[in-house]
């Protein structure tokens, strides 16, 4: 069902509300300086909540498409603009936080994390690739303005140099992919690409089309090989942004990757599973591979980090790399499974990021070494990042071991077991450095004996951060069904 | 009484128990609690044996079986006693000397600091030993075999101060595992073929044939191993003499009496699984403990370690008794021998209690001191020399003549016999010698000689009561055609039957069963105890006599001798050098062994797959990281590995931001080569 | 009592847990309620196991059969993936289940003289006592799994924190090497997963039950080398924690870093479950493997007492020594139930339960001379015995027992592995054998060095042991011994079910 | 002018831009690079939409692209600019603080 651009609008609401909220925040910043320091955070705070409420008041129903079929409403939007929203929500507690911003000019800084989130809501939902290329831009160049945010660091602006370059020659590789699929079927919409490529032969051109489509969108989900900008970027970046850049950004790449190539390229008998095109490259290989290096690459490297944000970046990386596990058979279980792992990396993963910045407002480091005895000075935060931290390596009874388990489980249901061994040695070197933060926290004596204070409402953020953490490695039955449901509405 | 037998060993333990726990704080430090046990146990036996005899029969068996291991009738251990004629002679032997034993003690352990230990271990002792000789299968005689091994390295090993006590105890209790592990093995073979564990069920099987040639042999010879290993017998005998590091009642009773006897009392008591081949073997073993450590005994200075090799030539007797178809005869001379044997010990144990010396060459004329001791010790001398009249003479002459008997049968081991009556001579110059250097003669150390006395009444009367056991008429009236002992005892019918016996070897098999003698054979067994009953004799004055020459008529100088053989003597002096040989093959191997493993263990294992890392590294030795790797040793390897294969990933993050490009488009290419090709 | 029946396994799991939140929520500087507490919550499950042991019907198996497993709890836990609460007992887990009781309790009381951060070692430590209760307890695969990671975290901080000089290291040994065994246990446990099918319902089960039915398996799952694979990857993760040769390295350092009762529960218990696993998941899964693996897995065992006992022999710290001797006789366990027979794999299972008692004692044991005389070296000490009469007593006790002396449980269990085995091993039984040789000289040996011969005169003030560590240490003493003479109350709770085991086993095929 | 040579001239187009990224070092000639790929997709978009679909959807697709391309540029310039208050220099090898 197509629905005008008129009728559209009472679907939009999330989005609209969003919208106003940046035109809000302009409006409130031209108009004169705020006697509040914090009110374009609550300001943003409160538009997000209401984009987030009314996403959940949104009724999903499969096979409605918004402004003559650019946008999808249906479960799998509805998901990860809930995930994408909450994720936002937790960036700004961080910012208002985080140390680093304090000080600066805070209403741009939200206008451009709102547009952010404006451009993922857009992501995750279009249907079309026009509208696709525009909501990846809308995500791309706020980002890059987000990473240099710290106007006097010298490595800020590097980081954003790097990433606005990267970023420009990626996105330009996959638009002349995108060009040549046009080209190959002649139309934009995504449903209609698949269609007329299942009837039409052209492996070849169509797999050139496919792989540098690919290039733009490993640039969002940081995967190897298009994962270079993301170390860089993530250590210069201020802390808030790479932990937002880390999870939300990277959700709505999953998503448009899942939606994109499940669409476009997914047998229609999803059943099935199989990749309907060109029989001649085993695409699960291809992928598999991918996801392989991906994991490997990020666990290996971030072996050797002394600085945590970095050591996180490559681990994000290697996260990366485990959902494209679910990828590489393209199946509901599959896709199911990175969108139950994308809610509780969510939480363990903005919670590690959120300590690194209660800790760097404290000793002002991010350095390993100065986490020592971090279990005596901070027993909260430690221990809060511990959780995440083993969560992050998948030890039950931490969600991050269920969400591990539904990865390998379709992996290994499918019969890819060397994906799943490498995966699971891959587990036990992310363990070795994990531990390692761990180890300097609980098993060294502090270098300084001074307190580390943490106030009450970080605290209660991480509690809020912790608690699903370890209850979804317990109890995750409704997680579960809600990915259930929301891979199975997926438009076609 | 017999239905209580059970009760006999569990009284000791009982007083072990209350010993251990409570014993320094009773009257008397709580040996009379032992001494009450070990007492009572001893009237039952008698009772028992009183009972047994009275009932004079050959074959007589009583059990009591209870279950005690049931896995789901799949695998069943009863538990349970067997008193036979044998078990009652041993029960009243064990109970009889432990007891005496232990009164000995109260005057030779007194003023010890840890006297009320020393019942205790005496009391677990008793309990192990006489549960020895109750139990009815191999696994039980196994358990108290064990036990009874610890006893005995608690009790050598009582003043652990010493270090020489310390490596003692250390010693005997692993040179009897190495003879353990053969019996259990051989209990192993039996049981697996078999699948019972009981004596009479297991000789059963073997007379079905369930296990037969080879196998059986070897079974044979395993269990004996365990004979092998508590009875001191070559190749396992160099731990007796150090246990004479115990404190000497202790050596009476464990290393002379009883303990060391276990391992002929196990050969008798599985005699029927042994095949001819088997009994080969144990002769000869036998064969060659008895001549090798009578030797020993010959150069030996020390009172107590002239004792002990006597006792392993003794034991040897035995087993080569037991070897050669003389069942009853190895038997009798473990009784026989228990009793002057412990004298003998105890003795000595008065002598050292007197002059605070072991070395016979600073004692001399300690008759006119403690002519008790003396008398008693002379006496039993006099027995294990083999002079008429005394126990010894009628079961050594026995072991002999059982000896000759088999020679006849088989003349090219003709060999046992001759060597084993050279070896009677040899006790009776050996014993005799210790008899002259300790008691006759002039005081060759004033200062000792001096401050010597006589033992206390609780120390002497043991003494006495085992010297006058050592006549022979306890087991024999005078001219009697044969003493009880033959009669009660007599050999068992061997399980292993002929047919299913090596082809080979059944020439070789031994003398019939009693009873099943032929008329040639009655008549061999005749003139072999004849020519036995008189070269014994023979042998046994000629050694007494140049004992005489030598140490009291001086007719050579011993020294003078000594010196004009100086390799032979050192070669005896130093024990035919087995613990140097032992010290340096077994012990030093294992430990080199052992800490060669360590070293793999530390090194190589661990580092497995960090020579993996390190083959790797060297891949990568432009790095120049090989040292670091090295040098990390441990598991690390792994760890090794990945880390370096992350600086490996992490060099290309060199910040170039071209270079990351490139990357990106190389990405595209190699996933495009991948469809083209 | 009708409560504490019907959920008698989840109380005694989940009980230490609870006295874990209560602990956390102390304030600080009240160690002695945190111990009492912690003392407490370890105690509680004794006089659960009590009545475990009271209420047990031996006479059915359980193993492979639902409805034969006692104090069931089966409830639905994550449906959508037909993840089940299920745990239940029977003659396999019993022994188990009532060691872990009575060692946690004994490790706790043991633990009485931490001084740092007492709050966080006993919530970790009890922390640990669920996880090792649930694991013995579940009998869903994804449960047992989940029980079997829990077990990782304190375990590693309990080293890694409260342990010796080489802590840090030691500790993350330990947690690397599991953690490896246990990602291989993962992919074997989804593998079966999706390869055998509920009967009830027809979905997908991780009911280790329902796998034992061969029925439930699809033709992939039916395949042999497939079945090679997946046992091997089960028994990697199972050998790690046993620990076999080669896999043993981890196993020296964590116990000689971890904290004495630590030790004691590393040694007591966690090994344990290596061969629990096995019994438990691998051989009635896997039945036609398992015969297929028999030699291998000889030879490991075989390899291990030996191995084990020579390398504990060149060792001159006691700790290592008795970490060691821990290697040599978990071989034990792995050739008696190499033999398929009911008297080995008996005595596997019962040298499991009498060798978690006489380790423990012997941890215990070092511990109290190490907190005396801060070293552990062997030769650096002489003539103890004189000095510390008690302690050398109940030393010589545990080092008897070690070395397999009658009339202590340790005995009944390598006697019956051997008997069990020879039959069909019988090379691998004479060389394993003479492990017993190498045992005694070991132990003997280090009891020379350390408590005979004359006194070293720098020790001539040392302390007698103490009454706490008398009143841990008597216990097991007395458990030994009865259960060395009279071991049927014990084997009487195994019988059936692991005679059954073997049935199960030897059945196929 | 045919489809075929149209996009020869795209593919052509590409390989300059995609050569530029990779061999230049000064910033904004990186960002020509980036430029010239963006158009050589709109050359196609726009053939393409003529030859193959004869809808209009390419083109507009090359009107966002252009749109898209300018907002970056200006973002990108923005940056370079900062770039080189803080550095002096718009040099992209200089920037490798960020590195391991």
């Amino acid at each position: 069902m197509h629905l005008g651009n008129l009728a559209s609008l009472t679907f939009f609401l999330p989005e609209l509300a969003v919208t106003a909220t940046i035109l809000l925040l302009i409006l409130v910043h031209v108009a004169g300086k705020s006697r509040y320091s914090a009110a374009p955070a609550l300001l943003s705070l409160a538009g997000v909540g209401a984009a987030l409420l009314l996403v959940a008041l949104q009724p999903a129903s499969p096979g409605r498409l918004l402004f003559e079929g650019m946008v999808a409403l249906d479960g799998f939007a509805i998901f990860f603009k809930a995930l994408t929203a909450l994720a936002t929500i937790v960036v700004i507690f961080m910012s208002m936080e985080s140390r680093d911003l304090a000080g600066r000019t805070q209403t741009e800084y939200y206008v451009f994390l709102l547009s952010v989130l404006l451009g993922m809501f857009l992501l995750a939902a279009s249907t079309d690739i026009v509208m696709l290329y525009l909501a990846l831009e809308l995500v791309s160049i706020p980002s890059y303005l987000l990473a240099g945010y710290l106007k006097g660091k010298e490595s800020s602006t590097e980081a954003a140099m790097k990433y606005v370059v990267y970023g420009a020659t990626a996105s330009g590789v996959m638009i002349y992919g995108f060009s040549l699929l046009y080209g190959l079927t002649g139309t934009t919409q995504m449903a209609e690409i698949g269609r007329a490529l299942a009837a039409g032969k052209a492996p070849l051109p169509v797999f050139l089309a496919a792989a540098m489509v690919t290039v733009g969108f490993g640039f969002k989900i940081a995967a190897v090989p298009f994962h270079m900008w993301s170390p860089d970027v993530y250590e210069g970046a201020p802390t808030p942004v790479t932990a937002f850049l880390s999870v939300g950004p990277k959700a709505a790449g999953f998503a448009v990757l899942v939606r994109f190539f499940y669409t476009v390229f997914a047998s229609p008998d999803a059943a099935a599973g199989m990749w309907k095109l060109p029989p001649s490259v085993d695409w699960t290989l291809l992928f598999g591979v991918l996801s392989a290096v991906t994991m490997s690459v990020g666990n290996l490297v971030a072996i050797n980090q002394n600085n945590v944000k970095r050591l996180l970046a490559y681990s994000s990386i290697a996260h990366a790399g485990y959902m494209l596990m679910g990828f590489v058979l393209l199946t509901p279980a599959g896709l199911k499974a990175i969108l139950f792992y994308l809610v509780v990396y969510l939480f363990m993963n903005l919670g590690a990021f959120y300590v690194v910045v209660l800790v760097a407002n404290g000793t002002g480091s991010e350095d390993i070494a100065d986490y020592s005895g971090l279990g005596r000075r901070a027993p909260f935060a430690a221990v809060s990042l511990a959780i995440f931290l083993f969560a992050l390596t998948g030890i039950p009874p931490f969600s991050g071991f269920i969400g591990k388990v539904y990865l390998f489980a379709e992996v290994i249901n499918r019969g890819v077991y060397w994906l799943a061994v490498v995966a699971a040695l891959n587990s036990v070197v992310s363990l070795y450095y994990y531990a390692r933060i761990v180890k300097v926290m609980f098993l060294e004596d502090p270098k300084e004996s001074a307190e580390l204070p943490v106030p009450a409402f970080p605290r209660a953020v991480l509690s809020l951060l912790a608690i699903p953490t370890l209850v979804l490695g317990i109890y995750w039955e409704p997680v579960a069904r809600v990915a259930a449901n929301s891979v199975r509405l997926l438009a076609f | 009484m017999i239905r209580y037998a059970y009760i006999i060993p569990l009284l000791p333990l009982l007083a072990f128990f209350v010993n251990i726990a409570v014993g320094r704080r009773l009257p008397r430090k709580g040996d009379w609690v032992s001494i009450a046990a070990i007492g009572a146990g001893l009237a039952m036996s008698i009772a028992i044996f009183f009972e047994v005899f009275r009932i004079h029969d050959p074959n007589f068996k009583y059990h009591i079986v209870y279950p005690w291991l049931d896995i789901g009738g799949r695998f069943v251990v009863k538990a349970g006693i067997l008193v036979d004629n044998l078990t009652a002679v041993m029960l009243v032997v064990v109970t009889g000397v432990s007891t005496l034993v232990h009164i000995f003690s109260v005057g030779y352990m007194h003023g010890d600091p840890r006297y009320s230990r020393f019942f205790a271990y005496l009391s677990v002792f008793s309990f192990s030993m006489l549960g020895l000789v109750l139990a009815e299968s191999f696994f039980f005689i196994y358990i108290f075999w064990e036990l009874v091994g610890v006893a005995s390295y608690l009790l050598i090993g009582f003043w652990f101060e010493k270090k020489s006590a310390a490596d003692a105890c250390k010693k005997a209790f692993i040179v009897n595992r190495i003879g353990d592990f053969g019996f259990l093995i051989g209990f192993l073979i039996l049981y697996s073929a078999t699948g019972v564990l009981g004596y009479d069920e297991v000789f059963q099987g073997i007379s079905e044939g369930k296990v037969a040639g080879t196998l059986l042999t070897l079974a044979g010879i395993g269990i004996f191993c365990g004979a092998i290993g508590k009875s001191a017998q070559f190749p396992l005998h160099v731990w007796l003499p150090d246990a004479m590091e115990g404190p000497t009642p202790v050596s009476a009773l464990i290393h002379a009496a009883t303990m060391v006897a276990a391992g002929v009392y196990l050969v008798g008591r599985v005699y029927p699984i042994f095949t001819p081949d088997a009994f080969l073997v144990i002769a000869y073993i036998g064969l060659l403990t008895l001549f090798i450590s009578a030797t020993i005994a010959l150069a030996s200075r020390d009172i107590k370690k002239v004792l002990a090799y006597s006792t392993c030539s003794q034991l040897g007797f035995m087993i080569m008794g037991l070897g050669v178809g003389g069942f009853t005869a190895g038997l009798l001379h473990l009784t026989t021998h228990a009793a002057f044997k412990a004298c003998l010990f105890l003795g000595s144990g008065s002598v050292i209690h007197a002059v605070h010396s072991q070395d016979i060459f600073e004692m001399g004329g300690l008759w006119k001191k403690m002519k008790i001791t003396a008398a008693t010790f002379i006496i039993a001398t006099l027995a294990i020399a083999g002079v008429p009249g005394f126990s010894g003479f009628y079961s050594k002459d026995m072991i002999l003549a059982a000896a000759l008997e088999f020679g006849m049968r088989h003349p090219q081991h003709m060999i046992i016999f001759v060597v084993t009556l050279f070896t009677a001579g040899m006790t009776a110059f050996y014993m005799f010698r210790l008899v002259i250097l300790t008691f006759f003669g002039k005081p060759r150390d004033h200062h000792k000689y001096d401050h010597a006395h006589e033992s206390p009444p609780n120390m002497s009367v043991p003494l006495v009561i085992l010297a006058v056991l050592s006549f022979a008429f306890w087991f024999k009236a005078p001219l009697a055609e044969k003493g009880w002992f033959e009669v009660l005892v007599p050999k068992p019918a061997s399980a292993v039957s002929a047919s299913f016996a090596v082809p080979a070897n059944a020439g070789l098999s031994a003398e019939a069963p009693a009873g099943a003698k032929g008329e040639h054979d009655l008549h061999l067994a005749h003139k072999a105890h004849t020519i036995a009953m008189y070269s014994s004799v023979g042998v046994a004055g000629l050694g007494i006599l140049l004992a005489f020459g030598i140490y009291m008529l001086g007719w050579v100088d011993p020294d003078k001798v000594a010196a004009k053989f100086p390799r032979l003597h050192d070669f005896l002096v130093n024990k035919w050098y087995f613990d140097e040989l032992y010290e340096a093959t077994a012990v030093n191997g294992t430990k080199a062994l052992s800490r060669a493993l360590a070293w793999f263990d530390l090194h190589v294992v661990d580092g497995l797959v960090n020579l993996c890392a390190q083959v790797a590294v060297w891949v990568s030795f432009l790095a120049g990281k090989f040292d670091n790797a090295v040098v990390d040793g441990a598991v690390n390897g792994v760890a090794t590995v990945t880390i370096e294969s992350g600086s490996f990933f992490r060099r290309f993050q060199t910040g170039k931001l071209y270079h990351y490009v490139y990357i990106l488009a190389g990405g595209v290419l190699i996933i495009y080569l991948v469809k083209a090709f | 009592m009708g409560f504490i029946d019907r959920h008698i396994l989840s109380l005694m799991t989940f009980l230490p847990l609870a006295g874990a939140a209560v602990i956390l929520c102390m304030p600080k500087g009240k160690d002695n309620i945190v111990k009492t507490i912690a003392a407490v919550a370890s105690f509680l499950p004794i006089p659960l196991a009590v009545r475990l042991w009271g209420a047990f019907d031996q006479t059915v198996a359980g193993v492979n059969v639902e409805n034969q497993f006692q104090f069931v709890e089966h409830y639905s836990w994550i449906p959508s993936i037909n993840v089940e609460y299920f745990m239940g007992a029977d003659g396999i887990s019993m022994p188990m289940l009532i060691l872990t009781a009575i060692v946690s309790f004994l490790a706790v009381i043991g633990s009485w003289g931490i001084q740092k951060q007492i709050k966080g070692y006993m919530a970790l430590f009890l922390l640990l006592e669920t996880g090792m209760m649930g694991v013995f307890a579940s009998l869903d695969f994804f449960l047992f799994y989940v029980f079997w990671e829990v077990m990782l975290l304190p375990m590693y901080f309990l080293i890694g924190i409260w342990g010796g000089p080489r802590r840090e290291y030691a500790a993350i040994k330990f947690f690397l090497y599991t953690l490896l065994g246990s990602v291989l246990m993962l992919i074997v446990m989804l593998a079966l997963y999706f390869n055998s099918i509920n009967p009830e319902t027809g979905g997908h089960t991780f009911n280790m039950l329902h796998y034992m039915q061969q029925s439930t398996h699809n033709a992939w799952l039916k395949g042999f080398d497939v079945r090679i694979l997946l046992f091997l990857g089960l028994f990697i993760g199972f050998a790690i924690k046993v620990p076999l040769f080669p896999f043993h390295t981890w196993l020296p350092d964590a116990h000689v870093e971890a904290p004495t009762a630590i030790s004691v529960i590393l040694a007591g218990i966690l090994l344990k479950m290596g061969t629990y696993g096995l019994m438990r998941i691998s051989f009635p899964i896997f039945p036609d493997v398992t015969k297929w693996f028999v030699i291998p897995m000889a030879v490991l065992g075989v390899i291990n007492i030996v191995y084990g006992a020579l390398c504990a022999m060149a060792q001159s710290d006691l700790k290592k020594m008795v970490a060691y001797s821990s290697v040599s006789h978990m071989g034990f366990c792995l050739l008696g139930m190499a033999a398929l027979t009911p008297a080995g794999m008996v005595g596997a299972s019962f040298q499991m339960f009498s060798h978690g008692m006489i380790t423990s004692m012997l941890f215990f044991l070092v511990g109290v001379v190490y907190d005396r005389a801060h070293h552990r070296d062997i030769d650096g000490f002489g003539g103890l015995g004189a000095v510390v009469p008690v302690y050398t007593f109940f030393v010589t006790v545990a080092f008897f027992a070690s070395l397999g002396l009658p009339g202590f449980s340790g005995f009944i269990a390598e006697a019956m592995v051997f008997i069990g085995s020879f039959g069909p091993l019988k090379t691998f039984v004479i060389i394993g054998a003479s492990g017993i040789i190498i045992v005694a000289a070991f132990h003997l040996w280090a009891l020379q060095r350390v408590f005979l011969g004359p006194l070293n005169p720098k020790y001539a003030q040392l302390e007698e042991i103490n009454a706490r560590e008398i009143f841990c240490l008597t216990p097991l003493a007395l458990m030994t011994l009865f259960f060395g003479v009279y071991p049927m109350p014990v084997l009487n709770l195994m019988n059936t079910s692991l005679v059954r085991l073997v049935d199960v086993v030897k059945m196929v095929m | 002018m045919g489809l075929d040579k149209l996009l020869v001239i795209s593919a052509a187009l590409f390989c300059c831009g995609l050569y530029a990224i990779l061999t230049r070092r000064n910033a904004v000639a990186v960002l020509m690079g980036v430029e010239l790929i963006l158009n050589a997709a709109n050359i196609n978009f726009v053939a393409f939409s003529h030859y193959v679909s004869r809808v209009i959807g390419g083109q507009i697709f090359a009107v966002f692209v252009i749109v898209l391309a300018a907002a970056e540029a200006a973002v990108a310039l923005a940056i370079f600019l900062r770039m080189y208050a803080t550095t002096g220099t718009v040099e992209i090898d200089a920037a490798d603080q960020l590195k391991g």
